[in-house]
């Protein structure tokens, strides 16, 4: 049940804190195409969002619904991966940062579409679907910077060595997952590692661009997202988020 | 065939097709002044859809629930996508999108006075989707049956989902109203600041509008803003007593003989002052559209040279 | 009581929005000895709101101390000028702002220096020598940056454009302010135009700049600031500073 | 008239000074080595003042008290002024402030690597002021004793403001650990990441750091490392008992034998990674530090450019 519950939260809020990056974005993009399309990765990320927090509330028996653990969660309680997290840059850095996240998520998706755990399995199956397209849509813009101008070309290679450090982060098992995995209820993170690489390598190849060579961010005392150890941008995302939910802890909307 | 014909004959087929309430479809002939008066009405339409995204997205990041958040993004999105479906019918008008945004950002052409003016709590978003959709229903319902072909049929997608966002906006109202005292005390503050430009948006009195007339003969506007602006405070004012808030009007009251509601005096020197280009946000909304326009340049010369090198054909197909 | 009470507030919630946006200028300025100078104002700011917040919650009865204020006031509840509200922009924007907001601030404090609250008299006179040493800074910052460099020079003039459109609402009187002018406690803010207008002229004078052209930001059906009807950029900075306060309610720090 | 003197006889005159522990002055000759030395001392002293700004002003806009933001602001502030203070003692030296700032941009120069971690909550506010100002200080008290004058006048300064920090930081958690549970665990949870960074503060241990003999023999540094350590070991371990709070270390525990607190081995591979560039917030320090530096490029010329035109003489002067 605990683990269960903590594996939920894990996916739930990178797709939270994911999609509150790309809300952010929201106005802003180079084209009126782009609003629709990241809003529509925001909304699905959103959605899958509240299937993991409300199976994760249900999971741990506290029954706490999914706005109880969007908005009334402290910063040590997000288990989030750092990428998620990570302050907004320029273009190039979402789409470096989408075609990263959802490369490894569309991977930890097609494989949880098999898990044991029939509401994880069917969360999972419809998430594929939708990450087989954010990943597409990442990939396509990764290739037209890449392979568009020079300064363009400059600006995505700067862009994938923003996010790159986040990286290994992915692919680092926490206990839970490993008890999971052992359980057949979800994959060992690191199990996701070859797809990945051999989907990113072809993508930069497409895109005429080469594998950042970046250094890893280490965790604090070896601890990092998944135990709810979390970088300097995390307490200004959650103070925005929470904000208008914490002014009005009685309210219902 | 028809370009052989004379102007005179093209002219009376163009009046007899409105005449009998048929469309015009953008390879048809038609004066160049509807012509032109169309691509202003869609074009401003358009811009008001992107303009329109940001008094709302300003709330998405701090929607306190989550079910609220995913339906105000899906609104804004819906709004881009209008936006993207406008400018597309004013490219059958032979307009081209890049310069009507270009001519948005430099202040040649406007949006609706209505985003000119700041989102201040959530309960504005709950307004917004009250007032403001209900108010461009009213306006663009009957655009529904434009003379012009294509922002007809436009119009009668946008409808759709507008009335959609207008109930999801009331039903926030309506659970806010039942929440707590904070909540209620939002939801008329929202209505205080929003009832009065909402009554502008159906622009000046009948009496200050000389292109009415010529635009109710084109059949590309089929009612007059004062009767329009009527049939919003006749469907609005019983919506606020069902909610229990106040409209800001101590004039407005029903009248059995008129069978509408009276209403008191709109600040038209504010109206102007808002239109022209002095509310309280325009700087804002422009600076910010702007913004991204000028910050996308890179990207969309580099979508441009993939395209050139590759004829449009993206070069990364999805492994599966 | 109350008039004295709103008062308060409204000059404390000045000194606490500008200061806060000065803080945010904090590791970001272009030398140490600016990051020295900005930190000092930003605790002079601090300082004479704590004062004015304190005597605001005395006057008015509510026993609410300074924190109960900063932080568990609600956006409407803030009284403050919407120009301390601005968001930050680039360090010619920064000094516009301070220029503009000192100027204003100084005429405002020496006449209350004179009130017939003896409590507000006083925090006035030390706030005195504090903004004028303000002034002083920003003005000269004006001037090498207006008499720079070209490049210097046409940013300077931009930033003055950005923060133009909040000069008249320095000057307009609220009820509040109109009573206790008549009552001797507070000066009535329309008669600082002329001395405001006066060290302006000068200090663009030297300064190489023109006064800016830029219409005048209304308010919302003609409330502003003093009304409690803010800038969308308002919700965020509350958002940010009441956060950990917020947070934990029942503590003490 | 030193100039005259053979380079032996200022050797001479030189060791002669440090043996007498009195003070090498800026216009004194001294060795190269020293020179190097010192330059490289200071200079990572001031850029350590500087980089430790960023992880405490994190926390100023969101100071949960006026009076703790006050203090913290202030305390901020003062960072900067020891920058500032130590950069001209650079200065002195022949250092040039701009080149230092270049080479602390371009990662030639370090920092104290203690600010590589993130603040994460308020306690870590506290928590830095008790645990690495307590660090600090047992690194710079003996620092007054520097044989060069500059420094050793510009601890004694610094030290006693880095002191009074460390007392507010302390004395901040006090108030949280007698407040709600939740405080508690912020300290403990602070003191938990805190801890073994602020015994990496002291550097290797003396059998791997090499250059402390010469260092020491120049009076430039006055303690071993391990010394040091030992020292701060034994001051905090009763702090931390006093608070409440339990220091990570299972090994921790009085040895009355040796009159000192024995404490566990520290985790030296990490000190390496974050020495040599790869702690959690590195990059980030850098990149700030860079962006503000890079940001304020078009600021310093302008000044520059305005004193150059008016002979550093400002033309403004306040009318009174």
């Amino acid at each position: 049940g605990d683990d269960l519950a903590a594996y939920c939260l894990m996916l739930g809020d990178d797709a939270l804190v994911m999609s509150h990056r790309l809300q952010q974005w929201c106005t802003s993009l180079p084209e009126l195409e782009e609003e629709v399309a990241v809003a529509n990765i925001a909304l699905d990320l959103l959605g899958q969002a509240r299937l993991l927090l409300t199976r994760g509330g249900t999971a741990d028996g506290s029954g706490r619904g999914e706005d109880r653990l969007a908005f009334f969660r402290e910063e040590h309680e997000y288990r989030n991966v750092r990428l998620a997290e990570l302050v907004n840059g320029d273009f190039a850095e979402l789409v470096a940062r989408l075609v990263v996240f959802s490369t490894w998520r569309l991977a930890l998706l097609s494989r949880l579409s098999e898990s044991r755990d029939p509401v994880l399995s069917a969360v999972a199956a419809k998430g594929v679907k939708e990450v087989t397209y954010h990943r597409d849509y990442a990939a396509r813009w990764t290739v037209r910077l890449g392979d568009g101008t020079d300064h363009s070309r400059g600006r995505m290679q700067a862009g994938l060595a923003v996010v790159w450090p986040y990286v290994d982060e992915l692919f680092a098992a926490h206990e839970v997952e490993l008890r999971l995995s052992a359980a057949g209820v979800a994959p060992d993170p690191s199990a996701l590692r070859d797809e990945f690489d051999n989907v990113l390598a072809q993508v930069l190849s497409a895109a005429t661009l080469s594998k950042p060579e970046a250094g890893q961010l280490p965790g604090v005392g070896g601890r990092a997202g998944r135990d709810g150890v979390h970088t300097e941008a995390m307490g200004y995302l959650l103070a925005e988020m929470q904000s208008v939910a914490r002014a009005h802890p009685e309210a219902t909307w | 065939m028809t370009a052989t014909l004379p102007e005179q004959d093209l002219e009376r087929h163009f009046e007899h097709v409105i005449e009998r309430d048929q469309r015009i479809e953008p390879r048809d002939w038609m004066p160049d002044g509807y012509r032109k008066t169309l691509i202003r009405q869609v074009a401003q339409h358009a811009h008001s859809e992107i303009i329109g995204m940001q008094p709302e997205a300003n709330w998405i990041t701090r929607a306190p629930s989550l079910r609220r958040k995913a339906i105000l993004l899906a609104k804004v999105q819906d709004e881009a996508g209008h936006g993207l479906y406008l400018y597309s019918a004013a490219e059958t008008l032979g307009a081209d999108r890049t310069d009507l945004t270009e001519k948005l950002i430099e202040s040649r052409q406007k949006y609706s006075s209505i985003f000119n003016y700041p989102t201040l709590t959530f309960a504005d978003v709950g307004v917004i989707g009250w007032l403001v959709d209900g108010a461009a229903i009213c306006n663009q319902v009957p655009l529904c049956r434009s003379s012009y072909g294509p922002y007809a049929r436009g119009m009668v997608r946008i409808c759709k989902e507008e009335s959609f966002h207008q109930r999801q906006g009331y039903e926030l109202l309506m659970t806010m109203t039942r929440g707590t005292d904070a909540q209620r005390r939002m939801v008329q503050n929202a209505t205080d600041r929003w009832w009065w430009p909402s009554l502008m948006m159906f622009g000046p009195p009948d009496d200050a509008s000389p292109n009415t007339a010529q635009s109710m003969a084109w059949k590309v506007k089929r009612h007059t803003n004062d009767e329009l602006r009527q049939r919003f405070v006749d469907m609005t004012a019983p919506q606020a007593e069902a909610l229990g808030v106040t409209l800001p009007d101590p004039d407005l009251r029903w009248n059995a003989e008129r069978g509408h509601f009276d209403f008191g005096e709109i600040d038209w020197a504010e109206f102007k002052r808002v239109v022209s280009g002095h509310g309280p946000c325009n700087a804002q909304r422009l600076a910010q559209r702007r913004r991204a326009h000028e910050d996308g340049a890179w990207v969309r010369e580099a979508a441009a040279a993939h395209a050139a090198k590759h004829h449009s054909r993206d070069h990364w197909r999805s492994p599966t």
